[in-house]
């Protein structure tokens, strides 16, 4: 069951790894929140998994909770700012454009 | 292979040293040498937290501790407590010089409209 | 019950990776959060309602309030994971990204 | 540890450390930073380090990501790229991480193998702790005993390093009133769409519920991953939340500026206090088994763990003072009213 | 509770609990701050005072916190050569306190409370750094009064921001490596004890990683002290950042580092190892000789009296640097004493060119015209200072040159002492320049005619009295620097030194 257990929490982090692609990708910063909002889920559940391959789950579930509580923080902060500048501008900030001026 | 793994975690320690000094010495933006810095300092914390890891071993919590002193605790295991605290000092110390070094950016930003080095010295 | 554990981890698997694809694939910004957000909030539960199977093997006190600690954990992420999708739609379409239509000429990026 | 996750999120991390240095953007590199330090966290549990995890992610979730969103706030997002132009600099820079990197590997190749029970590191000072600790101090979490006990005054100044850093934003940033030299004018403008019902809504029903987890993770360090420092940085994210939510004149509401710097104080007070309460009553400093003299009904072991406990308490009030405080100042841009 | 007993952890705690109180006590009344700043490092500095006193009579002095025994718990040790190094930097910081007075008022009037908790912070980093016997707590106190020393410096002018940012990017870098050096250590001892650690490492010495925790924890203090090339922080971030924290921060901050790398050279690898094993002695020298007439020259070149102070502690250091690892025991001598006179000389030109900006304004060679007739005390402290920083006999500077001299020929490394020497020479020509600017040169006054009517125009006695006092005590030393040998620094040097 160890193993299963193992397994999936590898079967995450490809899925990770994918999500990465968004997140690092973008193209915009939203995407790139939406990523790792999505990333921080699925590290709440991979930290279950870890406790549960450890077998002591009551250790490692303070630490899940928390995350779940503290991962809504950084979405909502960093969602915050773009309803205060609203200057976000696609084809200037993009990984794969060159930034223009101002 | 076994050997691979056995030094994978220090490879990538100091590859993220690497990386952080480059950025921190290379970069022209001041927010971006901060992040630099930050991954620096989590290059250490990896390195040290990889010299607590041991094979086959739980974490560092006695288990069923509860009431009664557990008459033998076998050591082998449990991980190496020592760099999880000597770490937990590093990451409150990296999150001040953080806190800092943003408060200066701020500053600099306030006084020079502007976050990009060498246009901070032009002003200078 | 590991059988019943198994085929539950296996399905919020499936949809883990249903959520990627979509997140990878879909034509813009909406769409994605589409995905992205119904798709993990659900698939979270399924796994979180596996762990609790998976750890409620023997009936007793400690196990009880490892139980109820995911399932709290699995109430939290139905609280705040809606929202914050909704902040990020909301801040989406507050700085103005337009939604995917055929049209390319006002396809988004 | 466990060798398969170990491999696939160290792989991540490289792939998140590369894209947050190469990003063109400062918001998205503090974003994909958070999903840096979202990894790093991982790393930890999987190594079986709960508590440096723990830490991670309160402060990587809770304050470091959302300090750079708020540095980003209220700076810029630009990074100007130039192809000409500091190229000697890079030169250098990638001459420095080569040299350092080298030298790194060639002492790499010394060092005793990874993960084994028989180096010098897990055999030379911590098979005391772990046999010793639930013997001395009677707290199962052998992190929480080296930390406050065994090498508790390391903590104490890592508090004071806390509070310094409290204050020196304060005095790098903070502007009063008629020191408004070079204010610039705010360039963007607030939305009109800003008062969001369900945001607020629902971060006001998490708050209370996070504040009390934040104790509970105080009081239960003793027992499980956690401690003041987490439940400290918990406490202030909390009180984060709301001012992301509503607005920061609300938490200046609750906690003011003057408060800020009392709790601030007085965490660190009671930190120092306990040690110099041991000096007084005639042991070393920091030493709480003395602590048995003037609590009632308790032995030597347990007062160890009651002093403990008084000094996590006393580094939670600290550090979500001085989080909150630092939080606002930098959000506020040092003038402590709006953001 | 013996204070004499528990003085070694008095001296670090009374200036962290005065700290408190100071920020405390100044959000009721900002008048609070400065008595209760003073009286913390007093308490500090008498703790000192005893404490070396006990370590003269009956030898080094061993202080377990929290009760543990040294490797498990945290050990304060105290022998001739920190009880020295702490008596001079409480003596420094009183004094530096003292003198801040009217000068925060100036520069800083609306952050008072802010600035002195911060000052006595960086004063208990500083101490703790000094007296701790563990290497990861002398990581933590590092950090402290890193961390205090950014704020100061950012809380100057204009400029002082960039510098400060500079600094910070810098002293992580410096910290960080220290750090990474001592877990190169732990992973091949699992010790962090600094005893513990001196008798482990003789089995390990032929490893690499042995040498390279050396090189790693040599480069990251080169970093903090600002060894020559590795220097370029220093002189902005020095020269603008407040006076009052200029006191503080130029004098002590780069000795305290060069007690730590002798420190480190002494109590956690051996002299065997560091002077013979490895063979880094020549280049090292090399390196300090580069850094002390690199230091001087740039100095020649500056126009603004504080940048050129902050290279000449730029090549100071040079000085301490190849002193240490001469591998004579004269030149370790020579060294440690500099320490001492080193930290009172910077001292008296810092406080100089405090009492400089506080009547002028400004810190350009030029504000020193005319200086003489206005401030005849204040420009004899000062003249005793730059004696003393160019080596003339009867001041401290002197006889630690002379130390220093002496160690280079015992060792055969005749070019470091052409570079003290030369250095000197450069020293000389630098001060009789400045001295010839606030002397001779009459004042160039736009109104024409009012130039022979020169009123006397001294600083407020809080910023003379110190200045005072160091000028003296610099006499004072010089006169019993033998003393001062034969009690104290002799054992501290090992005795199988030449």
């Amino acid at each position: 069951m160890d193993s299963f257990f193992i397994g999936t929490g590898v079967a995450l982090c490809l899925l990770m790894l994918l999500t990465l692609h968004r997140a690092i990708h973008g193209p915009t910063a939203i995407d790139r929140i939406m990523g790792v909002n999505v990333i921080g889920t699925k590290t709440t559940i991979l930290l279950v998994i870890i406790g549960t391959i450890y077998h002591r789950v009551d250790m490692f579930i303070d630490i899940a909770l928390a995350y779940a509580l503290l991962n809504f923080i950084v979405t909502i902060a960093a969602s915050r700012y773009f309803q205060q500048h609203k200057n976000l501008n696609p084809k200037g900030y993009g990984y794969r454009f060159p930034a223009e001026d101002d | 292979m076994q050997s691979i793994i056995s030094s994978y975690n220090y490879w990538i320690y100091i590859l993220l040293m690497m990386i952080g000094l480059y950025a921190m010495l290379a970069k022209n933006n001041l927010v971006k040498k901060v992040i630099g810095m930050s991954i620096f300092q989590t290059a250490i914390i990896v390195f040290y937290v990889s010299t607590g890891a041991k094979e086959h071993a739980t974490i560092p919590i006695i288990a069923h501790g509860h009431g009664a002193v557990e008459a033998a605790v076998d050591v082998a295991h449990y991980a190496n407590p020592l760099p999880h605290v000597l770490m937990l000092t590093a990451i409150v110390v990296s999150v001040g010089t953080l806190g800092v070094a943003l408060a200066i950016c701020l500053g600099i930003h306030r006084r020079y409209n502007s976050l990009e080095e060498d246009e901070i010295q032009e002003q200078l | 019950m590991d059988i019943v554990v198994i085929v539950l981890t296996v399905i919020a698997l499936l949809f883990f990776f249903a959520t990627t694809v979509g997140l990878l694939r879909f034509p813009d910004f909406y769409s994605r959060m589409h995905a992205a957000g119904k798709g993990d909030t659900l698939s979270s539960l399924v796994i979180l309602l596996a762990l609790v199977l998976y750890n409620f093997h023997e009936i007793n006190l400690a196990n009880l309030l490892v139980a109820m600690k995911i399932l709290l954990i699995a109430v939290f992420i139905f609280m705040a994971s809606p929202t914050a999708t909704h902040a990020i739609i909301d801040a989406g379409y507050e700085s103005g990204i337009k939604p995917w239509a055929k049209n390319p000429e006002e396809e988004s990026p | 540890m466990i060798w398969q996750l170990d491999l696939s999120i160290l792989t991540l991390i490289v792939i998140c450390a590369f894209a947050t240095i190469m990003v063109k953007d400062l918001l998205s590199a503090a974003i994909i930073f958070g999903a840096y330090s979202f990894l790093m966290c991982l790393l930890w549990t999987e190594m079986g380090a709960v508590d440096v995890a723990f830490t991670e992610a309160s402060v990587g979730a809770g304050v470091s990501t959302v300090l750079f969103f708020a540095a980003v706030h209220q700076t810029t997002r630009r990074v100007r790229t130039r192809k000409s132009g500091r190229m000697l600099a890079k030169v250098f820079a990638l001459m420095a991480a080569l040299l350092t990197g080298l030298v790194l590997i060639i002492a790499e190749t010394d060092f005793p193998g990874f993960a084994s029970p028989f180096t010098p590191a897990s055999l030379h000072l911590s098979p005391y702790y772990i046999t010793q600790s639930l013997h001395d101090t009677n707290v199962p979490n052998i992190v929480t005993s080296v930390l406050a006990d065994y090498r508790g005054f390391d903590t104490m100044f890592e508090t004071a390093v806390i509070f310094t850093a409290g204050l020196a934003v304060i005095a790098i940033l903070r502007r009063y009133k008629r020191d408004d030299r070079c204010d610039l004018p705010e360039p963007y403008v607030i939305s009109e769409g800003y008062p969001d019902t369900i945001i607020r809504f629902i971060a006001r029903q998490l708050a209370p519920f996070i504040q009390l987890f934040a104790l509970y993770v105080v009081a239960h360090g003793h027992h499980s991953p956690g401690g003041g420092f987490q439940g400290g940085v918990i406490l202030g994210a909390s009180f984060i939340l709301l001012a992301i939510s509503y607005d920061s004149r609300m938490i200046i509401g609750i906690m003011s500026e003057r408060l800020n710097i009392l709790l601030g104080n007085i965490g660190v007070l009671i930190y120092a206090g306990i040690g110099f309460l041991c000096l007084l009553l005639g042991a070393n400093f920091l030493d709480y088994s003395v602590l048995s003299k003037v609590l009632p009904a308790t032995d030597k072991i347990m007062a160890r763990s009651h002093g403990m406990l008084g000094i996590e308490i006393g580094v939670a009030i600290a550090v979500m003072a001085i989080v909150i405080s630092i939080y606002l100042n930098i959000i506020s841009h040092g003038k402590y009213d709006k953001g | 509770m013996s204070f004499v007993k528990q003085a070694p952890v008095l001296l670090v705690i009374i200036p962290l609990l005065s700290a408190l109180l100071v920020n405390i006590l100044g959000l009721v009344n900002r008048r609070y701050c400065l008595p209760v700043a003073i009286l913390g490092i007093l308490g500090s500095f008498a703790a000192s005072v005893v404490t070396l006193i006990r370590v003269i009579e009956n030898g080094a002095i061993s202080y377990r916190l929290g009760g543990w025994p040294p490797p498990f718990g945290i050990e304060y040790v105290i022998d001739h050569l920190n009880g020295l190094v702490l008596v001079t930097v409480s003596f420094v910081s009183l004094l530096a306190v003292i003198f801040s007075k009217e000068s925060v008022k100036q520069e800083v009037p609306e952050k008072i409370p802010q600035f002195y908790t911060l000052f006595i912070l960086l004063v208990t980093g500083l101490l703790g750094m000094t007296v701790t016997g563990d290497a990861f707590n002398l990581y933590v106190l590092l950090e402290i009064s890193a961390l205090t020393g950014y704020a100061l410096i950012a809380m100057g002018d204009n400029r002082a921001l960039v510098a400060s940012f500079n600094y910070v990017i810098l002293g992580t870098i410096g910290a960080s490596f220290y750090l990474l050096g001592v877990g190169h250590l732990y992973i091949m001892t699992g010790s962090l004890n600094m005893a513990d650690l001196l008798t482990i490492l003789p089995g390990l010495y032929s490893l690499n990683a042995v040498f390279i925790a050396l090189l790693l924890i040599l480069v990251g203090i080169w970093i903090k002290m600002a060894f020559f090339p590795l220097h370029g922080w220093l002189p902005n971030a020095y020269t603008y950042a407040p006076s009052a924290a200029g006191c503080l921060v130029a004098p002590l901050v780069t000795k305290v580092s060069v007690y730590i790398m002798i420190r480190i050279m002494l109590s956690v690898f051996s002299p065997l190892y560091v002077y013979s094993i490895i063979g880094l002695s020549e280049t090292i020298v090399w390196m300090s000789v580069i850094a002390i007439i690199s230091g001087s020259i740039l100095a020649l070149a500056q126009t603004d009296f504080k940048k050129m102070l902050t290279y000449l502690i730029v090549a100071e250091v040079g000085y301490m640097v190849g002193g240490a690892w001469l591998a004579s025991a004269a030149g370790l001598t020579g060294a440690i004493l500099h320490i001492v006179n080193d930290a009172l000389m910077t001292l008296c030109l810092f406080l100089f060119a405090g009492i400089v900006i506080y009547k002028k304004g400004g810190h350009q060679l030029q504000d020193l015209a005319g200086l003489y007739k206005k401030m005849p005390v204040t420009m004899a402290a000062f003249t005793v200072g730059a004696l003393s920083m160019i080596g003339v006999p009867p001041t401290a500077g002197f006889f630690s040159k002379w130390y220093l001299i002496l160690g280079a020929i015992d060792a055969g490394k005749y070019h470091f002492m052409a570079a003290l020497l030369v250095s000197s020479l450069i020293n000389a020509i630098l001060f009789f320049k400045v001295i010839e600017i606030a002397y001779f040169e009459p004042k160039v006054d736009h109104h024409g005619g009012e130039t022979e009517k020169v009123i006397i125009d001294e600083a407020p006695l809080t910023m003379l009295v110190p200045l005072i006092i160091v000028a003296l005590s610099l006499i004072v030393i010089g006169l019993y620097s033998g003393d001062i040998i034969t009690n104290i620094i002799q054992h501290s040097v090992p005795a199988g030194l030449l």
